[in-house]
């Protein structure tokens, strides 16, 4: 067939992402982001990226602690029931890192609003707050019909977006699970909303897989500019019914942001020292792997 | 059983409980653990389960994206794996999940945060300045969308002279704003707060939007109120004491509802 | 029942094992040969093994090469697409490892015929042949006989049951109660299972019981029948797990390479069986990306190859 | 279609292979192993005999493979299969009499088509020890009928064998029948010289088929056992370039079973 292949290696598929560019970050809380990509961004030192999602955690904590980040702009930054997230809290209590405030819905509708090709998206949600005082893209205007007052959210057009899905074949066409878990909707307006769309899966597939069951399409090809291969690539994060939270992980990640020099340690520990995804899974360990894994069949 | 004889946690599950309407749905959302989870989970699921078997209400819950799930076999461990097998009636896409919020099907909304004034008002971002802050918090999650759209909410929460404040640092969700009418004014359509449920008392809200105490629970004092609020207490005229649970109500969480404390002594992973 | 229930790790495996003892174990060349729980059998030392084996060639070669195989009632090993297992083979050849030969269907005969508690099996095939003429270390006449039908309708080869001490088994998944499941083909699995005195499952994951309650015609050994379940992912590498991976080709390879040498058979021993602290190490040093790479395609069944279908 | 390259000649497999694929009529239900065999299946499957229904000893039944297979344990011979069982499933079918046919490969053969794949020299003390019977002996004891495929020379064309594995017609007309084996037993040697059949009076081996510039003596010059007297000797198939193609580039791109890496 004429269609190309759309994979690419990690390195290559980083290479995409610019200093300076605005990047949307897929999956949410401690769930399936990208972590194979955000590690790639860290060996490859990007800098001054505005990174942009709907609820975020260790993803943008890692990031904002290894200084590749100069705005964030989401509804959450917190490492679940470990706390709050130490290199963003230091980040902004010391260095005065740029925080755009959204609630849920909104970080949600500025990404639907582009993903569907609109301006804006009205919402009540921030009227009456401080939020619009620290977002730009959060003004109240009149409803021509009604004459009742509205919030407008801005739509967001992210130079790139990251992504971590479970399947795809070679020419890029994203699968998720059946049971996948519908909070995964989310990631396909950040995919549709960016200019630059990667995503990585566990596992790249065969074309009759994907047309065996064509439901289970997120994203077709149209949507995606590369896939990168990366089992366990939302590790420590969950991925769905595939693998469960590295709680210790995690844990050990949390004691470690507590001091800069801590995380300055664990970056070259399990980021800067492993020399690809690969070189990170064999420091992570089969043995962690295998006892996070909850269903590794393919069938 | 001594009536006398529950525990805190059981004693506003059965308040929330007999606040719940008729034909009502409640959003309640997973993520917090420890003490904050027995208030912000715990106490609404056994109070909405303990409405419906006890007043025979038809009350639907939601947790996230998740509808109705069967609590009999609630996972011993809330990670996603787990609560995507729990039972359930339903499970919606996300941004579906908050438009209910949004098409004004959400009759309330449990909610809590860092910091309230006494109108109501909630801060989930910071402690300090926002360009500088003292403490930087999580963020504003969807608290915002709650206090906007749900017909009303409940607030849970633990009093504490840091978090009862007469000024919030930052203001990431509507309550009743800073004076009676903001709501209407604003254009926010949902009722705002409507109860907050504390350690100490029940807190209810005048026609204006002023936050006042309405029921004080067994042993706890205007003082205590005082000592851990840090503005302007009011008592409502009428302060009663908050009324204990009846020994069915216990019968129906200790033995049906809640028997292996999953919900309200937080024994979920 | 403890909550763990059948459920032991696998350090605690080799109390099953007893040297002198018979021993069957499941798969079919490259699919779901135990071979986590056969690392640790020659971990554990035991000895005078006597295999009841149809075509677990990893099983077979690698008990040979660790020389702890006495004797062995079988009918085919070898590494389909490679050849001959050497260990094994120069084993016979030297007179260290006794035979005893069977067709397949032999073999399935007399374990089924332990497995249904009869005192034999009758069958067509093997007749004629020195497979019944020649015998081996087992007398002939108490391995077969061939014996008119009480009903006067013909001839049939009648053969003895064979009933193992111990089947190693490498499964899909399975329960803490020891139900197990079994995906794609299942070799001779629930003969032996049914034949042997002590039944040991190795499992890619273990599973609730609701997960087996739900789909239980793919039950291949009730719970009833075993003895202890082990967790191992990717237990039977180099060999595949339908549905999970499938077998590692290069790895085989090596293993072949290195068997045409005593030495190089005794290096690659103490490399990935007698020096490997545990199965997790095990997996380690065969690596992550190896291991990601075997993984199965779901509908093709078996890995895709980049470019095989574009 | 792309073109055969003109330089390659045809191997002794290819031709092989197709002269196997030949002897599967559409239909059948054909119980197929390793190497040859299963190149000659798919090829069959390919092109005359698209109704074939394959099984193998692994436990698989009636597969649709895509990519050929490193054995019969491959999942890759699993693929778009009606039924996965396990081996006794598979080797019932034999007994049961549902096999038309199976082929076979063999170390030595002898005058009445019996083969060896179990040892060369004493059965207790061997020189060679080879894998042993596998499901060879049951194909052969049970199928309705057997091929035999292997190339030709005077050490597996043997007078006698070193051991009986898989029994032919045993000792000549009657012998299967008073051994009691279901099936017909073999019908065809394909060699990489002749196509050889029986005598239906002697059950002895003949030459039936010669390939073009092959000779009846170059034949009985590689063979250890007398040939008896030829009928009337047909021409063995050529492949035909559809044929070519489909084993060098869709079937066996790889040269795993066939072609100038076995060459």
């Amino acid at each position: 067939m004429a269609q190309p292949s759309k994979i690419r290696s990690l390195a290559d598929a980083v290479a995409l992402i610019k200093d300076g560019d605005v990047v949307a970050i897929g999956g949410h809380t401690a769930r399936r982001h990208p972590m194979a990509l955000m590690r790639e961004i860290i060996r490859q030192g990007r800098k001054d990226l505005h990174v942009v999602g709907w609820n975020n955690g260790i993803d943008m904590d890692m990031l904002v602690g290894a200084g590749c980040v100069s705005t964030v702009e989401t509804s959450y930054v917190g490492i679940g029931s470990f706390g709050l997230a130490r290199n963003f809290r230091r980040a902004c209590e010391t260095d005065g890192l740029r925080v755009i405030e959204h609630s849920e819905t909104t970080a949600m509708d500025r990404f639907r609003a582009a993903s569907i090709g609109l301006p804006l998206f009205p919402s009540k949600t921030g009227l009456g707050t401080d939020l619009p005082s620290t977002n730009p893209h959060l003004k109240p205007f009149t409803d021509p019909f009604t004459g009742e007052t509205w919030m407008a959210v801005e739509a967001i057009r992210p130079d790139v977006a990251i992504v971590h899905a479970h399947t795809a074949d070679e020419q890029g066409n994203v699968q998720l699970d059946p049971e996948r878990w519908h909070d995964n909707s989310p990631d396909v307006m950040i995919a549709r909303s960016a200019r630059t769309v990667i995503v990585s899966v566990e596992q790249i597939v065969s074309e009759e897989t994907v047309m065996s069951r064509p439901i289970d399409t997120i994203l077709p090809r149209t949507d995606v500019t590369c896939i990168v291969e990366a089992p366990y690539g939302a590790h420590p994060c969950c991925c769905d019914a595939r693998y469960d939270y590295d709680l210790e992980h995690l844990g050990r990640y949390h004691e470690a942001t507590a001091s800069q020099s801590g995380f300055a340690e664990w970056l070259a520990d399990y980021v800067t020292g492993p020399a690809d995804h690969w070189a990170y899974l064999e420091k992570i360990g089969a043995r962690r792997l295998m006892e996070v894994s909850m269903k590794r069949t393919t069938r | 059983m001594a009536t006398n004889d529950y525990s805190l946690a059981e004693l506003l599950t059965v308040c929330v409980s007999r606040e719940l309407e008729d034909g009502g749905q409640g959003f309640i959302g997973l993520g917090t653990g420890g003490r904050a989870f027995t208030m912000a989970v715990g106490v609404p699921s056994v109070a909405a389960e303990l409405a419906r078997r006890h007043r025979g209400i038809d009350f639907t819950t939601q947790y996230g994206v998740t509808f109705e799930p069967d609590l009999k076999k609630t996972p011993a461990n809330f990670a996603d794996p787990y609560l995507l097998a729990w039972p359930s009636k339903a499970q919606v896409r996300v941004e579906e999940c908050l438009e209910y919020f949004r098409r004004g099907k959400m009759t309330v909304g449990f909610t809590s945060g860092a910091q309230i004034d006494r109108r109501g008002n909630l801060n989930t971002v910071c402690i300090g300045s926002h360009d500088k802050p003292k403490v930087r918090l999580v963020g504003p999650i969807a608290q915002s969308d709650h206090c906007t759209y749900a017909k009303y909410t409940f607030v849970m929460m633990v009093q504490d002279p840091r978090v009862f404040v007469p000024k919030l640092d930052f203001r990431s969700a509507l309550g009743h704003g800073d004076a009676a009418g903001d709501r209407r004014r604003l254009g926010v359509p949902g009722g705002g707060p409507r109860k907050v449920f504390t350690d100490l008392a029940i807190w209810g809200f005048d026609a204006d939007g002023d936050m006042r105490v309405e029921t004080l629970h067994p042993g706890a004092t205007r003082e205590d109120v005082v000592r851990t609020v840090g503005f302007d207490v009011v008592f409502a005229d009428d302060l009663g004491a908050t009324p204990a649970p009846t020994p069915e109500e216990l019968r129906l969480i200790r033995e049906e509802i809640d028997p292996e404390g999953l919900f309200l002594e937080a024994r979920i992973a | 029942m403890t909550s763990s229930g059948k459920l032991i790790p696998l350090e605690e495996v080799p109390r099953f094992f007893r040297d002198g003892m018979s021993l069957t174990a499941g798969g079919f060349a490259h699919s779901h040969q135990p071979m986590a729980l056969l690392r640790e059998l020659i971990r554990s030392g035991a000895k005078n093994l006597t295999l009841m084996g149809v075509a677990e060639c990893w099983v077979a070669e690698f008990l040979a090469a660790a020389g702890v195989l006495d004797r062995a009632y079988f009918s085919n090993f070898m590494f389909e697409g490679f050849g001959r297992c050497r260990q094994f083979s120069e084993g016979v050849e030297a007179g260290r490892i006794e035979v005893e030969d069977h067709s397949h269907f032999g073999m399935v005969c007399r374990l089924q015929a332990s497995a249904l508690g009869l005192p034999f099996m009758p069958m067509r095939a093997m007749a004629g042949t020195d497979i019944v003429a020649v015998p081996g270390f087992e007398p002939a006449e108490e391995k077969s006989s061939f014996i008119a039908s009480p009903f006067g309708n013909g001839h049939v080869t009648a053969v003895s049951p064979l009933k193992p001490d111990v089947a190693i088994i490498h499964a899909a998944r399975a329960d803490r109660l020891g139900n197990v499941q079994l995906f794609g083909t299942t070799s001779v699995v629930e003969e032996q299972a049914r034949a042997a005195g002590t039944v040991i499952v190795s499992a890619e994951e273990i599973v609730e019981t609701d997960v087996i309650r739900r789909q239980p015609e793919l039950t291949i050994i009730p719970g009833l029948m075993v003895d202890a379940v082990v967790h191992l992912p990717y237990g039977a590498h180099p060999t595949g797990v339908y549905g999970y991976y499938e077998h590692d080709a290069d790895h085989l390879g090596a293993y072949y390479a290195a068997s045409r040498s005593s030495g190089d058979v005794r290096d690659f021993l103490r490399c990935w069986v007698r020096d490997m602290p545990d199965h997790w190490a095990y997996l380690d040093a065969v690596g992550m990306a190896k291991l990601m790479s075997l993984r199965t395609d779901p509908a093709l069944g078996y890995a895709r190859r980049e470019g095989a279908h574009a | 279609m792309r073109e055969l390259d003109p330089r390659r000649e045809i191997s002794p497999d290819e031709r092989m292979a197709v002269a196997a694929a030949r002897e599967i009529h559409d239909g059948d239900v054909a119980f197929i192993g390793t190497g040859l065999p299963m190149v000659a299946a798919y090829l069959a499957k390919a092109t005359h005999a698209p109704g074939v229904r394959l099984v193998f000893e692994s436990g698989i039944v009636d597969p649709e493979p895509r990519e050929l297979a490193m054995g019969v344990g491959d999942y890759k011979l699993a693929h778009g299969s009606t039924k996965i069982a396990g081996t006794a499933y598979a080797l019932s079918l034999l007994q049961g009499g549902r096999v038309d046919i199976g082929f076979l490969g063999t170390a030595e053969i002898d005058a009445f088509g019996n083969l060896n794949s179990t040892v060369i020299g004493a059965y207790r003390k061997p020189r060679v020890r080879l894998p042993g019977s596998g499901g060879a002996n049951d194909i052969a004891s049970m199928a309705k009928r057997f091929v035999t495929i292997c190339r030709m020379d005077r050490r597996r064309f043997v007078e006698k064998l070193q051991y009986l594995t898989t029994p032919g017609f045993l000792t000549g007309p009657g012998a299967r029948e008073a051994a009691g084996l279901p099936g017909a037993g073999p019908v065809r040697v394909i060699t990489d010289l002749a196509i050889l059949g029986f005598d239906p009076e002697t059950n002895r081996l003949r030459v039936e088929e010669l390939y073009p510039g092959i000779s009846l003596d170059a034949v009985r010059a590689q063979c250890g056992f007398d040939l008896g007297e030829a009928g009337s000797i047909g021409e063995a198939p050529v492949p035909t370039p559809g044929q070519l193609h489909l084993l060098r580039d869709v079937i066996d791109p790889e040269g795993i079973y066939i072609g100038p890496k076995r060459a």
